[in-house]
């Protein structure tokens, strides 16, 4: 396979367009649709009662990003039915990553899904949480050695809590929302601001093993 | 003409009422629904701290004016219906501003909040919000007829635009409820009811499983936030509007919660067991079941 | 698009044609899901502390747990694992000793799957799963730890995946086909057949390739590559790896003391693998006209030095092997007549036969090995003129003599010497016997001695000073021996030999014993209860409780300077003596004194040689 | 040897004597052993005799002992063999043979000397001493035990 | 029962004004006209079964063309079965499908069987039997409600997860986990039923069958249920060879398709079972609904059927090689048996290593996911695109590997 | 089933048939004959459905080995069509005209193994991969394993010993 492919999408690629006046308008969507302002660190709040009244807040009322990336997502449907009952902890599903605060990256990430991760992750808001589940994002777990999943997910993103297993059972997940939550109340959970801190090195990471990077640097 | 200070205090005072009314009969309710699905459900007070969180979000990204005066459009929306609706009847300072025409300034003001936030929606750029505002606004237009119809039965029944004045002529009983004096009417304000709390059949502007999750998809953090305070205000207001309208008011505020709250209820009833319609289906249906009922409920007057 | 709908107020085409029957379905349809708000009044499923409330099932695959003490770090559950999750890495406080390898398993939850094939397969037993499910934390560094030694909540929980009643591997030993003891007595044939093709694969498949009976074997063959080659069918290769490390691979096929089988992993459950019968499967199997293509010993290197070697027993044998194949020239003194040593001279033909021997003699004929026999050193060739005459020498000269009873009445016939009986009869002769002998020690050669003389038509008797267990012979040659019909008479110390006036001998006296604990916790020893003697009639006596070395034909100067203790040569690692170009090997160094250490020692003083020449040029 | 011993002095110096002649015996041993190995071997055990009269010899000198009675383990595996007249050639066996042998005659010997004497003393004394000889033929037993007897 | 017979009014949209595909299949679309609308519908979106998404392109609410895109769960699996031995294959293929892994686990241990020719004791097969059917209905118990659930009614899906956590209890119970069981092993299975395990299994399908009623009540005789999937997601009966649709989806269109009848494996041919057919060939969202509703009711009786003729003790794990050294002689084979969705196979190929050369796996996915979707999209409602694809039972794992 | 295969025989040129079992058979021929013998399989004889096209790598030979399995469902049997063709120029007749999800199998194949399927719709578009710029990765040649360790930062820190070897050194460390 000598000629390397040009990995572009054709609805991504600078195009010209006719104005209503006859002239050229050259139109980059990429450019259109998002920008490119960098992340920026958000300091805590300088009082520190009122940080920690909104830590407790952020901590009672986790909503998770309906975005199931691997196996471990089949757990995900016990945990909100009458079994286990995560909404009893202040546990809510959203579908969209505006409105979401925690990630939950269940299991392996293939590089086409870390793209859509990454995204995903970058539109949620500061203050912004990951929980990673299973053997997998912590070393690769069964697909070490394949050629199409991430080994370490805290290469590409900030990991607040990590659960073993594989998969982890939903009472094991429920344990580790405990724990996500003792972090955020302890004020440990910096993930988005580590995230703004470390972006080039994250960026770099990303940047290896997503060859055709058709996207801003940032989406938030 | 001077400000009746001590009734705004009351008005305020109201409102906030409403407001705690409305986050802890949004938690009952998702208790309630919870335990149908053999859960126990998010804790009571959990939409206080959603609130909360939302608005301590750290950041929060704008898509441009109007994206951010959605929120406020529709909180203002919100307000309006409840800042001109009386609540307790014969009480002077709980009837907040109502006056004569008051029934058409709230029909307004429902409009109002849907219109600004399609404005909003629109700047968020997403195409669910584009799919679901268009929806949103051809589904509350169709609701809105025979809504309106039934309203007018009703004013055409009191002979007045004024909600004092149409609860006041329902006093005396359940059989004085307009609901049992004019059915047709009663029923089809129900049914608009129910698209007007965008509970299933008719969430399609919503609809978590096909656009997810319509308008509000881009919206976050403080926005959100106000969409949720207004959701609190809106519900319940809508609520103690069909109140007013259909079953006879309130004469104190007991009476006022176990009326909206049962009000509330039915869409709720309705919605948990039914899957939504689709949009090309719900709107057809608002034109023809309520739409006859509502007519009937006026050559009913 | 749409389908019919409940409302009759709908258009007729879209109607159906049964309209009235549709309609009374339809308002059923609207009113039976309400049903569901029957729900109100049950209570919730919802399980009320998901965190103490649900422990894993009782086979719930959880989290690792190792019981150290049992484990023999085989590494099973690492080759097993697809998911490369367990590494075996060395712990502070195991040893590393023979049939332990000192390491143990390291899971890495950072790859584990909880697939319990590790548990499976597990040769001891002794990985287990536990039914403990939770482990969170915010460093993925965390999750790797020793089960076992790194103490865990769940290290005591006694439910979990234990095997579960199967195995991965078969733990019986595939039979190997015997002649019946009855006729064994009859006839010195060979004893054991050996395997077929599908026995050996079938054996062979066995073994979990963990490589802990490598470091036991003195000569540490590749145990788990040659075992590899029988399961591919490719004996050339697992001829070539024999080679590697054991010239010798036929003889120690049929008679090495298999100290791997003792270690290996699969037999801590179940059998051991039969290592020595997969080593002699190959060795029967491959023609051996074939050898030195296979081998490639057909074009050796040009000869420079010239080595001379003393005995040509398995280490001299073995040394002179290696020695050729790195291009020395070699020559054998042997004083015997024939090659083999104690091989030839001590061990009985049903445990080896003749030919086996001349075979592998051969091949080192072939290879241009010089043999010299009937010339011993200090009788035909002096010392000195050897050691002026060669590069170096190598010395494998065996214990020859052997250690007395020394109780009354030992000598004069009747009383004969255990390995003197053994090369008589080796030699083709038949010593007189009479009806009844006594065979006094525990070892292999008192076995062979016992087996011999059964076979000569006598009732046997072995007196041994301690318990059958402390036996130094193999066991299997111990049941040998029972099937045969020859009695052991454990914990007896033979005081006196009886003879009549003739002095022929007419019995023999004993004590019996208790065994006392030895104070340095070496092995318990013996000590006669007095008072308690016992007569055995029998009309010969063997002798067989050791050998020890003869030195003298280096004659007084070298013997000087050759360090000796305790009847043993002292040699370097390289099995170099204090006497410069001097090695030595086998019995009369190491103390193990069987054939695959002698053949390691000779391995191992070819190297020692050349490096020592290779340094000196 | 039917000498009387009246001090304690006097048994010690009987005893330094016998060390001696053992010494003495096992140097001579050493010198015309063929082997250079035995040479070896004999030259160990005349040494450790030498220790053994050297400590007597403190004791003499100090003129302090000390003596606790404890059984001291016999093994007999000396016992029951054929004694061994010393001779140039002998090998490892046969030279523990002859120690052992000779150690139990010296352990024989202060048995009875300590059966005869009434003295409290003295016949601690020779207790002390036999015991100590049993001791040096125990580790001539252990030796013969694991050395000779390995295979039975 | 009460199956709608009311398709044959089905009114096909007049297709005349929407663009038509040109001679590859491609749509003729003019995007920049501001006609159509791009919208993706996933991966990450809740109405999408698994990770993968869609590429609509919308003309108002009316989907013109769809296109799917997979690969978020690319796994590479049949690669690193080259890197595999084929034991260590075993906990590496139930990971293919997510949700019923057992069929994994039976296609690879059979594939091996067959190929080194192992004999498989009799109690195991029963195990195996009973294994495969209780994965079914979980399975079923997850997808036949979320056919309600894309169309918002959830309260089915809650009911539905609840009894297939039931279930799960009962597999961990058995095989010592809950999603990956890893029982089936090429030779036999991995263990014996525990104590008490066959009465709370029937609790267990007691319990489902009051949920099958209740269920009945509340979608699949819901009145708006019933407006929207009748007649929706119409598979044409003639597209079932050409699409090589499987399994309870070509059932929906009136084909007996169903391997364990077909081509029958374990103790299946010891079973009386019959699987359920609309013999009308309705095709459409509420047919599959259907279909899928006598399925899980048919697991039920099966398991029943099962606990009552199979024996009550015996081998579980045949002769088998070390598991280390397991080599397999040179040769291919094709084994299949039905998932919950249909036909699921494997190809193997051995070339006489430890390794295998090549395993491939067959999911009913792969064609209804992709080509089929593709087709079904076209001229569907925005709003019915994820009741489509659910009424399709897709699973994304199964497609990537 | 033995006459179909024996009808096979007649009208193809079949090289190798293969019983694997009653109802499954293994048909080896060549490659300009593979798809008219499909073809033929599916029109004439009833083997309706295309249950996959799949390929084994025989990079020894130099081959990749095609299968297409049809089955039919009147007979409950499946024949397998198998087809060499050249690893180096891997190009193949496109059975897109035959059935509809055909040409997902070889939009799979083209970028697994990197077989060309001229004609057939987007085989050209990445099906699994995104971005792929190495070799096609099913092909034997293709190291997983160190693709993924170049590329995926494998936790560090982890190392092993044999038994074997570490018993030797330990043990024995002179040897």
């Amino acid at each position: 396979m000598e000629d390397k492919k040009i990995f572009t999408d054709p609805d991504l690629t600078k195009r010209t367009v006719i104005g209503p006046n006859g002239e050229d308008i050259t139109v980059d969507p990429i450019q259109d649709y998002f920008c490119d302002a960098l992340p920026k660190k958000h300091e805590p709040k300088r009082a520190k009662i009122f940080e920690s009244f909104f830590n407790w807040a952020r901590a009672e009322s986790i909503w998770v990003l309906g975005f199931g990336t691997g196996c471990g997502s089949i757990e995900l449907y016990p945990l909100l039915t009458p079994r286990f009952d995560a909404y009893r902890f202040g546990v809510q599903m959203r579908p969209t990553p505006r409105q979401a605060n925690l990630m939950i990256i269940s299991g392996y990430l293939s590089v086409k899904t870390l793209k859509r991760a990454i995204r995903s992750y970058e539109q949620m808001q500061n203050p912004k949480f990951v929980m990673a589940l299973g053997s997998c994002t912590i070393n690769g777990g069964m697909y070490f050695d394949s050629y199409n999943t991430i080994n370490r997910l805290d290469k590409y993103m900030p990991v607040d809590v990590y659960v073993a297993g594989c998969m982890p059972r939903p009472e094991a997940i429920l344990a580790g929302f405990e724990a996500l939550k003792k972090r955020i109340k302890a004020g440990k959970a910096e993930g988005a601001n580590l995230y703004a801190e470390n972006f080039e090195t994250y960026k770099k990471n990303q940047k290896k093993i997503i060859r055709d990077w058709n996207m801003p640097d940032y989406n938030w | 003409m001077s400000i009746d200070w001590i009734k705004l205090l009351f008005t305020l005072l109201g409102l906030f009422i409403v407001l705690n009314y409305g986050l802890l009969q949004y938690g009952m309710i998702r208790r309630i629904t919870a335990r149908i699905g053999k859960r126990i459900g998010m804790p009571v007070y959990q939409p206080y701290i959603d609130l909360i969180k939302n608005y301590s979000m750290r950041s929060q990204i704008t898509h441009g004016v109007m994206f951010y005066l959605g929120p406020v459009f529709r909180l203002a929306g919100g307000v309006g219906i409840f800042m001109f609706m009386p609540l307790i009847y014969g009480s002077y300072y709980w009837s907040n501003y109502s006056f004569s025409g008051d029934v058409i300034l709230i029909m307004y003001f429902m409009f109002f909040g849907m219109l600004g936030m399609a404005l909003g929606a629109s700047e968020g750029g997403h195409p669910y919000s584009f799919i679901g505002i268009s929806r949103g606004l051809s589904q509350f237009t169709t609701v809105e007829v025979p809504f309106t119809l039934a309203v007018i039965a009703v004013a055409v029944q009191h002979h007045s635009f004024s909600l004092t004045e149409i609860v006041a002529g329902q006093q005396g009983g359940i059989m004085h409820w307009n609901i049992m004096t004019n059915p047709f009417a009663g029923i089809a304000a129900m049914l608009a009811f129910l698209g007007m709390m965008m509970a299933s059949p008719f969430n399609v502007v919503q609809a978590p499983q096909e656009i997810p999750i319509g308008p509000p998809t881009e919206y976050h953090g403080t926005y959100l936030g106000l969409l949720q305070t207004n959701r609190a205000i809106l519900y319940v207001s809508e609520s103690i509007l069909m109140v007013n309208l259909f079953f006879g008011g309130a004469t104190n505020w007991i009476e006022l919660i176990v009326k909206s709250f049962l009000v509330f209820f039915w869409p709720v009833f309705v919605g948990l067991v039914f899957p939504r319609f689709r949009i090309d289906q719900s709107i057809p249906w608002f034109l023809k079941l309520p739409l006859i009922l509502g007519i009937i409920g006026i050559f009913m007057v | 698009m749409s389908a019919p709908s409940w409302f009759p107020w709908l258009p007729v085409h879209l109607r159906s044609n049964d309209n009235f029957e549709e309609m009374s379905m339809k308002i059923k349809d609207i009113i039976t899901p309400f049903s569901a708000w029957s729900n109100i009044v049950k209570k919730p499923v919802t399980v009320k502390d998901p965190f103490s409330e649900r422990p894993g099932a009782d086979r719930y695959r959880g989290f690792h747990k190792n019981d150290v003490e049992a484990c023999i770090g085989c590494g099973s559950c690492e080759a097993v694992c697809e998911n490369q999750a367990i590494d075996l890495v060395p712990v502070d406080g195991i040893e590393t000793k023979k049939g332990d390898s000192g390491l143990r398993p390291l899971v890495d939850y950072g790859r584990c799957c909880w697939c319990a094939l590790c548990v499976d397969i597990c040769t001891t037993g002794s990985l287990t799963m536990s039914n403990e499910y939770t482990w969170i934390s915010d460093d993925p560094e965390d999750f790797r730890f020793i089960p076992g030694v790194d103490k865990k909540p769940w290290d005591n929980s006694e439910k979990g995946w234990t095997n579960p009643g199967y195995s991965l591997y078969n733990p019986d030993r595939v039979e190997m086909e015997e002649i019946e003891p009855d006729a064994r007595i009859t006839s010195f044939i060979e004893i054991v057949k050996g395997y077929s093709k599908e026995q050996a694969e079938k054996e062979a498949d066995r073994c979990v390739s963990c490589g802990i009976c490598v470091a036991s074997c003195p000569a540490h063959m590749d145990i788990p590559g040659y075992i590899k080659a029988i399961r591919d069918g490719d004996l050339e290769k697992g001829l070539q790896l024999l080679y590697d490390t054991n010239p010798l691979p036929e003889i120690c096929g049929r008679v090495c003391t298999h100290r791997c089988e003792e270690v290996c992993s699969v037999g801590v459950k179940g059998d051991a693998l039969a290592i020595r019968w997969l080593k002699r499967y190959i060795a029967d199997n491959v023609p051996f006209e074939d050898y030195k293509r296979i081998l490639g010993l057909d074009s050796l290197p040009e000869a420079k030095k010239h080595i001379a070697i003393i005995g040509a027993g398995p280490s001299g044998i073995s040394a002179a092997y290696y020695l050729r194949t790195m291009g020395y020239r070699v020559t054998i003194f042997e004083a015997k007549e024939h090659p083999g040593g104690a091989t030839m001279y001590g061990i009985p033909k049903y445990r080896l036969p003749m030919d086996m021997l001349e075979k592998e003699i051969g091949l080192l004929e072939e290879m241009g090995v010089q043999f010299q026999f009937n010339t011993m050193i200090g009788r035909e060739v002096k010392f000195d003129e050897l050691y002026a005459a060669y590069d170096a020498v190598f010395m494998g000269i065996g214990f020859e003599k052997p250690y007395l009873i020394a109780i009354e009445g030992e000598e004069g016939p009747g009383s004969i010497q255990a390995i003197d009986f053994l090369r008589e009869v080796n030699e083709g002769k038949k010593p007189e016997l009479g009806h009844h002998v006594a065979v006094i020690g525990g070892g292999n050669v008192a076995m062979d001695a016992a087996r011999v003389s059964r076979r000569l038509g006598a009732e046997v008797t072995v007196l041994y000073r301690r318990r059958i267990v402390d036996m130094p012979s193999d066991p299997e040659e111990i049941e040998g021996c029972e099937q045969e019909g020859i009695h052991i008479e454990p914990q007896t110390i033979p005081t006196r030999i009886i003879k009549d006036k003739t002095g022929k001998v007419t019995g023999i006296e004993y004590l019996m014993a208790e065994m006392v604990d030895d104070p340095k916790g070496r092995r318990p020893k013996p000590v006669p209860i007095e008072g308690s003697e016992n007569v055995l009639e029998v009309s010969t006596v063997i002798g067989a409780i050791g050998q020890e070395g003869y030195y003298d034909f280096l004659g007084t100067d070298w013997l000087e300077k050759l360090k000796i203790e305790r009847g043993r040569v002292v040699t370097n690692e390289h099995r170099q003596t204090s006497i410069e170009r001097l090695f030595a090997g086998g019995d009369s160094v190491n103390k193990t004194a069987d054939a695959i250490s002698a053949i390691a020692d000779g391995h191992t003083a070819a190297r020692g040689i050349d490096a020592l020449l290779n340094k000196n040029n | 040897m039917n000498q009387e011993f009246k001090t304690s002095d006097e048994i010690l110096q009987f005893a330094i004597g016998r060390e001696q002649e053992s010494v003495d015996l096992y140097t001579g041993l050493s010198e015309t052993a063929r082997n250079p190995e035995m040479k070896k071997v004999f030259a160990q055990f005349a040494n450790e005799e030498r220790g053994h009269k050297k400590r007597l010899q403190n004791i003499q000198s100090s003129g302090q002992f000390k003596f606790t009675p404890k059984e001291v383990q016999d093994i007999k595996v000396g016992d029951y063999l054929v004694d061994v007249e010393p001779h140039p050639g002998m090998s490892y066996q046969e030279a523990l043979i002859v120690a052992m042998k000779k150690e139990k005659t010296a352990f024989k010997l202060y048995s009875n000397l300590a059966a005869k004497v009434s003295n409290q003393l003295l016949r601690s004394l020779f207790d002390s001493l036999a015991q100590e000889e049993s001791r040096h033929k125990l580790r001539f037993e252990l030796e013969y035990d694991e050395v000779v007897l390995k295979d039975n | 029962m009460s199956n709608s017979n009311n398709h044959k009014l089905l009114i096909q949209p007049d297709r005349s004004s929407y663009p038509q595909p040109d001679e590859n299949g491609k749509m003729q679309l003019d995007l920049d006209s501001g006609k159509y609308v791009k919208v993706w519908h996933g991966p990450n979106h809740p109405g999408v079964t698994g990770n993968m998404s869609l590429e609509l392109t919308l003309c108002g609410d009316e989907v013109v063309e769809a296109k799917t895109h997979v690969g978020y769960l690319h796994r590479g699996f049949e690669k690193i079965f080259e890197r595999r031995t084929w034991m260590q294959c075993f906990p590496t293929v139930v990971r293919m499908c997510v949700p019923e892994p057992d069929s994994n686990e039976y296609n690879l241990a059979a594939a091996m069987e067959e190929l080194s020719d192992i004999e498989v004791p009799e109690y195991a097969q029963w195990m195996r039997t009973l294994i495969l059917e209780m994965a079914r209905i979980t399975n079923l118990l997850r997808l036949l409600p979320a056919n309600g659930g894309t169309m918002g009614l959830g309260l089915g899906v809650q009911w539905g997860v609840y009894l297939r956590d039931l279930i799960l209890d009962r597999f961990e119970e058995l095989t010592g986990a809950r999603i990956y069981h890893m029982y089936i092993i090429p030779g036999g299975v991995r263990g014996k039923m525990p104590e008490g395990f066959k009465e709370r299994l029937i609790n267990n399908l007691n319990a489902i069958d009051d949920f099958l009623v209740r269920f009945k009540r509340l979608v699949i005789d819901n009145a708006v249920y019933k407006k929207r999937a009748i007649g929706t997601g119409y598979i044409d009966p003639s597209w079932v060879d050409k699409f090589g649709i499987v399994g309870p989806n070509a059932r929906a269109a009136g084909y007996n398709r169903d391997v364990r009848k077909d081509n029958p494996y374990l103790v299946y041919d010891q079973l009386d079972f019959e699987p359920y057919i609309d013999k009308e060939a309705a095709s459409d969202i509420y047919s599959r609904t259907w279909v899928r509703f006598m399925d899980l009711k048919y697991g039920v009786e099966m398991i029943r059927q099962i606990l009552d003729k199979m024996p009550k003790d015996g081998e579980i794990l045949g002769k088998i090689p070390n598991a280390l050294n397991w080599k397999i002689p040179t040769g291919q084979t094709y084994v299949r048996s039905e998932s919950s969705r249909g036909e699921y196979g494997f190809f193997a190929v051995a070339d006489g290593s430890e390794y295998p050369r090549r395993i491939n796996l067959r999911g009913p996915s792969y064609t209804h996911a992709i080509a089929l979707l593709e087709k079904l999209l076209v001229n569907a409602n925005i709003s019915d695109v994820s009741a489509i694809m659910v009424s399709l039972a897709t699973c994304p794992p199964e497609i990537e590997r | 089933m033995e006459k179909i295969i024996q009808h096979l025989q007649g009208t193809f040129d079949v090289k190798v048939v293969k019983k694997q079992r009653d109802d499954l058979y293994f048909v080896t021929v060549g490659k300009e004959q593979a798809i008219p013998a499909v073809t033929y399989l599916r029109d004439a004889e009833g083997f309706t459905h295309l249950v996959m096209i799949t390929v084994a790598d025989w990079m020894e030979k130099g081959v990749f080995e095609l299968n297409y399995i049809v089955h039919n469902y009147e007979l409950h049997a499946d024949i397998s069509i198998c087809t060499n063709i050249n690893r180096e120029e891997a190009t193949m007749h496109s059975a897109h005209h035959l059935w509809e999800q055909a040409w997902t199998y070889q939009r799979e194949l083209k970028e697994m193994y990197g077989i060309d399927f001229p004609g057939s719709p987007r085989v050209d578009e990445s099906f699994n991969l995104e971005g792929w710029d190495n070799i096609p990765p099913m092909r034997r040649e293709f190291d997983t394993l160190k693709y993924a360790n170049e590329t995926y930062f494998p936790r560090p820190g982890r190392e092993t010993h044999d038994p074997a070897a570490y018993m030797k050194q330990k043990l024995y460390p002179d040897e």
